[in-house]
């Protein structure tokens, strides 16, 4: 049977939606007073510390990174720069154990959760320490223990697995919840579409979470959607949706804290958008003076999040100015030492090569893997990495 | 031990490793109340609940997708795609997804619990787009395995073989064969090996190889090649990736002649890696040139399809040509 | 830039767009009267028999190739019994020259446009003055002539499709626009995403034609999708949308030509989503008396859109006994007569095997085709169908 | 003749083919008013307008879909996934919609306009998803072209031959060399036939094969290879489908030894075509068996990128191997 439960006209009528618009959720005004009408929320000194700190500590792990890729002692680095709100305001709302399926600029939530910086140094080096062996590029973060999944470059596709996995969390009954985080660029693969359609019919304790950050690389939003954000395309799948602003750590905080009760207590997946900004370039290989005005991203500097938050902080006086210096200072200096150390590191093992394609290595696999050795053995000097490591048998 | 068609084989097999671990999940297109349009899903839902057997929205990455993130969590899905034709939306996240899951985070998580069925192949008056046979575009895709019995029995053991291997499978299920005859298969729970090859008559002259449907024509082209005293070694090579090349080179060693037969199309079908890898390990004892009888390289067609399908005339001609040379 | 417009609120307010309810748009009731407030519609004497032919042919067309196909005559069939409205109302509503991308169950299109009923038989028994030269399984129909793309049976690829043949008709200028037809399971697809989302950007004049006809094969609506049916979808692309009774001739005509004249005069895309129900089988191959009630399928039956557009068309005289009586006999006839002749045609020759792969047959490809023609002479009962046609070089 | 790079080439071979007909159209994520991630479509925007040069929304399936559409209608669609490794979401676009529609329709509609332009390729410190070489996939489909070019040359005729051949071509563009090194390129209109392979080098004692950036690495092999005096014939397939299986058949009648390198992985990989057909056409001119020279059986790694690529080295062993089997 058809669905439809509409009323009845008798004249054609078209409708683009325009007349429903989405308000946006906000609390924290830029001075860090809240606005008038809002509600102070409930953030407690310690979490509020907790998120404030990991914002530091992802704009200076972003700060000092970007300039070692420059410096040509990374090959590639991805800033959170602006989104730092987004992403670890809505980290922080969740349960520790609940699930996240980000896209790559996420970084916050790691550092929310508490992955070290030698453990973010680790991969982005790819040394014998990383996590995911060398195998990805720099920022392709993974971390079983904080339930972070591990990156995958190919946009959306970890959307209609946050539906999967969040499925299997509801069959499993212990009131845990999947986030899964991606941008308005990725939005537009048909992946996002089956993610959403299938959460909403199979009620699924997931929470969409779109950074809206203007901008896919170069494509401004305006040509990436007709519509006004992404928000609306809620509606067509029948999926409670918030609006929020994304610069706002408050804000985000409570949508998302509410948000997750409506996934866990309802099994009712939301779609969040976090109206935001990407303040860096997309990447380290990428210079947007191409595609958009020093006059754009001076207007989105004056919203910094982190500012934002300090100085609701320090109105608070949760917080103070040499807390302040104190922490920037730390922080610097841990990434810097962490980074040179892990610089230092060995890579991985050569045997990282074939193992965990699949559980064992297939014989043929390791026939490949011996004729290999051999040859490195052969040509020592051309293999640098790995010439130590190629004698014996398997 | 019970008589069973194909599809009844593959019923009982979902019906076992669903009754023996509460994590298997069966999901896809009309897969729930219907029990799936060929019917291999039947009463999985009345017997599991509509949370372990159901329909999915018509969406095949999505469907996939969702099973990858299922069995990242530690669920067993098992996805059913409704023809093998309909699997390529779905190919970015099998090929660039299921594949890569464990390997690229370092083996903090994997996909292993991973299982898509679906049906696959021609004969059966389906033109282009319920005929084809994929296995080659999976073959090319490290991480995957890749599964196509030939009988029931097989398709049981097979099937749960597939469903617990910790890596993710896809089974593709010869849909020509699903009613076509019964055979024993045991109601016990019981698997039969990924990985490994299968010789099914010993022969000396020269060795036919094959998987699926094309196991029931080679036996025709063998009879028609006995009855002309060429001996044959018959192999069903039943998992495409990884494949058994050992047991293909040791019979070949053996035999001095291969004749390798598929539907799916000539240039870039799995015969061509097993040619090249035969003709590099047994150069010095083949007697003839690796032989390939598979589909034309066109589309799959209809009128003329026994004209397209590489039927058990051609391979008798094949192996009479090879023995020939 | 991002483009959001929103208000702003300071408490999380959520919403699943519930109450945004798309109306659903008719003019004629079942007894052939229009509704008291509806217009009569501008549709005149000679369009209105000849959308009503085509109507009528369809439902017999449909009922004698069903029968064909239990006597063994036909492999396989597809009814779009119950969808003659929808189908047909739509495209008469477009000039015969726009471009129809269609699903398969849209028979009534190409018969309304004029396919005869020769091409129609050709192309169901794969004969060989079949335009697709057997290659395809019946219902899979085309015809360049009458703008009628050939069908294929993935599904919803063709509305991506749609979208760039419309982009290319809105630069050739000619004021030509293209509608995509599809059913409510289809629009499950990622392709369904791409394709509004793309003409919304790029203002392409194409119109989305959603048959919701209640069930994909034995899925019913309601597993497909959580909202309220396919309509809202066109929020979030911020598309022009109307729902209209599938079954209402009158009005799916009206709602199309209102939304061909926004596509071709504005470039405005739309959507369109008609309430219909699907009475027969999915196709040959399928019983639903396995997913759905009999008493289901009579409520619909009471809706029967042919009797209900004849119950207009005798209300206005246009029409009478006799000339029904007349039409159905003859089509009945013409039917069964040129099913008889096409059944009798020989298959389409044996080099249609390998031509069209390309532009022209490759060396590589020739020579298999040398190969198979051997091979055919020296078997030459084992292939009845070419036997004949395997003598002599290529 | 001017000095470009590949990438100027090829932004030279579609300014080309925009001025010759105004039916050709470039889109692709970020392809407008930036000129791509790689600058391949510069200045085409602002030269030939937002209508036929302009960025799509960001779903790649939705651009072929919308390319297919638009070469049915008579437009001259060209393209772009931004990387080899995206394109597998339009997988199905590909295989099932542009490689079928003219065989389908029985010639009464064809995408022969389309052309899908992508960066593949390693040695770029891409790791899994920057690096794929994905060619086979496609190689099993017939009704596809598939092309690569070697140098900016052969990339500007290839691609002006690719636009304008009628039949969908997939032309794969080894982005490792997209800023590598400059060669000349003549500033006219000018197309190189597409399924030709090209005679690099004439040599008597084995034939070297590849395509796009394994020219290169041949290149230094057989210098290698030379200095002990091996006599290298070199061949650049140039076209992947249909392939030109006869100028490589030539060849090996005269050396009797055959090596063939890609990048990709091995198993499925189109060197095993090859391999397949040579064996079966050269089978008693053969003096060693075929070698190939391949990416491992894994993902495309990153940091033992160097360690998993079939490098001039391991050409060179393999070419030494074969000559002293
Ligand atoms: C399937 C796929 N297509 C293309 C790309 C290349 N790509 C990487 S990031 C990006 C833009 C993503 O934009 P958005 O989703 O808005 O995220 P943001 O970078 O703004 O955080 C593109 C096109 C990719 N990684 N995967
Ligand atoms: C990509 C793809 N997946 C699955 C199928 C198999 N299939 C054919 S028709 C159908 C149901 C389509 O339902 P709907 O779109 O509602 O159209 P209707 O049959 O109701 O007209 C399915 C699942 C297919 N043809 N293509
Ligand atoms: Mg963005
Ligand atoms: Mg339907």
């Amino acid at each position: 049977m058809t669905t439809t439960r509409s009323e009845v006209v008798y004249t054609p009528t078209f409708t683009d939606g325009d007349e429903f618009r989405l308000p946006t959720f906000k609390l924290l005004q830029q001075d860090g007073t809240l606005y008038d009408g809002a509600e102070t929320p409930d953030l407690d000194r310690d979490k509020a510390l907790r998120i404030y700190r990991a914002m530091v500590f992802t704009r200076v792990l972003d700060e000092r990174m970007l300039a070692a890729q420059r410096q040509g002692r990374l090959s590639f680095y991805m800033q959170c720069t602006g989104e730092e709100a987004a992403v670890i305001g809505s980290t922080a709302a969740l349960d520790d154990a609940d699930m996240i399926m980000a896209q790559y600029r996420e970084q916050g939530a790691l550092a929310y959760r508490g992955f070290t910086t030698d453990e973010f140094m680790n991969q982005l080096f790819g040394n014998e320490q990383d996590y995911g062996k060398g195998r990805q590029m720099p920022i392709h973060y993974g971390s079983a223990k904080l339930h972070y999944m591990t990156i995958s470059s190919p946009l959306a596709t970890q959307i209609p697995q946050a539906t999967g996995y969040a499925y299997g969390q509801k069959l499993a009954g212990k009131g845990h919840c999947t986030i899964t985080y991606f941008g308005e660029g990725a939005a537009s693969e048909g992946d996002f579409h089956a993610a959403l359609n299938m959460a909403a019919v199979h009620k699924v304790p997931v929470i969409f979470f779109c950074r809206n950050n203007g901008y896919a690389i170069s494509t401004p939003a305006i040509e990436q959607f007709a519509a006004d954000g992404v928000a609306p395309r809620a509606f067509g799948y029948k999926m409670q949706v918030i609006r929020v602003d994304g610069n706002d750590i408050l804000a985000v905080h409570e949508a998302t804290k509410a948000a997750r009760r409506m996934a866990v207590e309802d099994n009712c997946p939301v779609l969040i958008e976090a109206m935001t900004y990407r303040l860096a370039a997309h990447s380290s290989s990428d210079d947007p003076s191409g595609y958009r005005s020093k006059k754009e991203e001076e207007a989105w500097r004056e919203k910094d999040p982190i500012l934002r938050m300090q100085r609701w902080l320090l109105d608070r006086q949760w917080w103070n100015e040499d807390d302040e210096k104190a922490l920037q200072e730390s922080l610097r200096r841990e990434v810097l030492e962490t980074m040179k150390r892990a610089e230092k590191r060995p890579p991985p093992a050569l045997e990282t090569l074939v193992s965990d394609v699949y559980d064992e290595v297939t014989p043929a696999l390791a026939e490949q893997f011996e004729h290999l050795k051999m040859h490195i053995r052969k040509y020592p000097e051309a293999y640098p990495k790995s010439a130590g490591q190629a004698k014996g048998g398997a | 031990m019970a008589k069973m068609n194909m599809l009844q084989a593959i019923n009982n097999a979902l019906d076992t490793a669903m009754a023996a671990d509460e994590r298997v999940l069966c999901f896809g297109e009309d897969v729930g109340g219907f029990g799936g349009v060929f019917r291999a899903t039947s009463h999985l839902q009345q017997k599991y609940g509509k949370t372990r057997c159901f329909n999915t929205p018509l969406v095949e990455q999505g469907i996939i997708g969702f099973a990858n993130g299922l069995a990242a969590q530690g669920s067993i899905p098992v996805a059913e795609i409704q023809f093998a034709d309909y699997i390529f939306p779905a190919f970015d996240q099998i090929v660039n997804e299921s594949a890569k899951f464990r390997y690229r985070s370092g083996n903090l998580f994997n996909v292993g619990g991973l299982t898509i069925r679906a049906p696959y192949g021609g004969g059966i008056s389906g033109g282009h787009y319920h005929s084809q046979s994929p296995e080659a575009y999976f073959a090319h895709t490290p991480g995957l395995k890749v599964v196509v019995p030939r009988n029931p029995h097989q398709a049981k053991g097979l099937l749960l073989g597939a469903i617990r291997d910790p890596n993710p499978v896809l089974f593709f299920e010869p849909k020509r064969l699903y009613r076509a005859s019964t055979g024993d298969v045991p109601e016990s729970d019981y698997e039969l090996p990924l990985g490994e090859a299968e010789i099914i008559k010993e022969g000396d002259d020269i060795t036919v190889l094959g998987w699926g449907a094309q196991m029931e024509v080679i036996e025709r082209a063998v009879e028609l090649a006995e009855k002309e005293s060429i001996s044959c070694e018959v192999i069903d090579l039943r998992t495409i990736l990884p494949w058994d090349a050992q047991t293909v080179i040791d019979s070949v060693l053996k035999t001095g002649r291969l004749v390798v037969t598929h539907e799916a199309p000539l240039t870039g079908g799995f015969a061509g890696e097993i040619a090249a890898t035969i003709q590099d390990r047994c150069f010095l004892y083949l007697e003839s040139p690796i032989a390939r009888v598979t589909g034309l390289d066109t589309p799959f067609p209809l009128t003329l399809e026994k004209e397209y399908l590489p039927d058990h005339l051609k391979i008798f001609e094949a192996i009479k040509a090879n023995i020939e040379f």
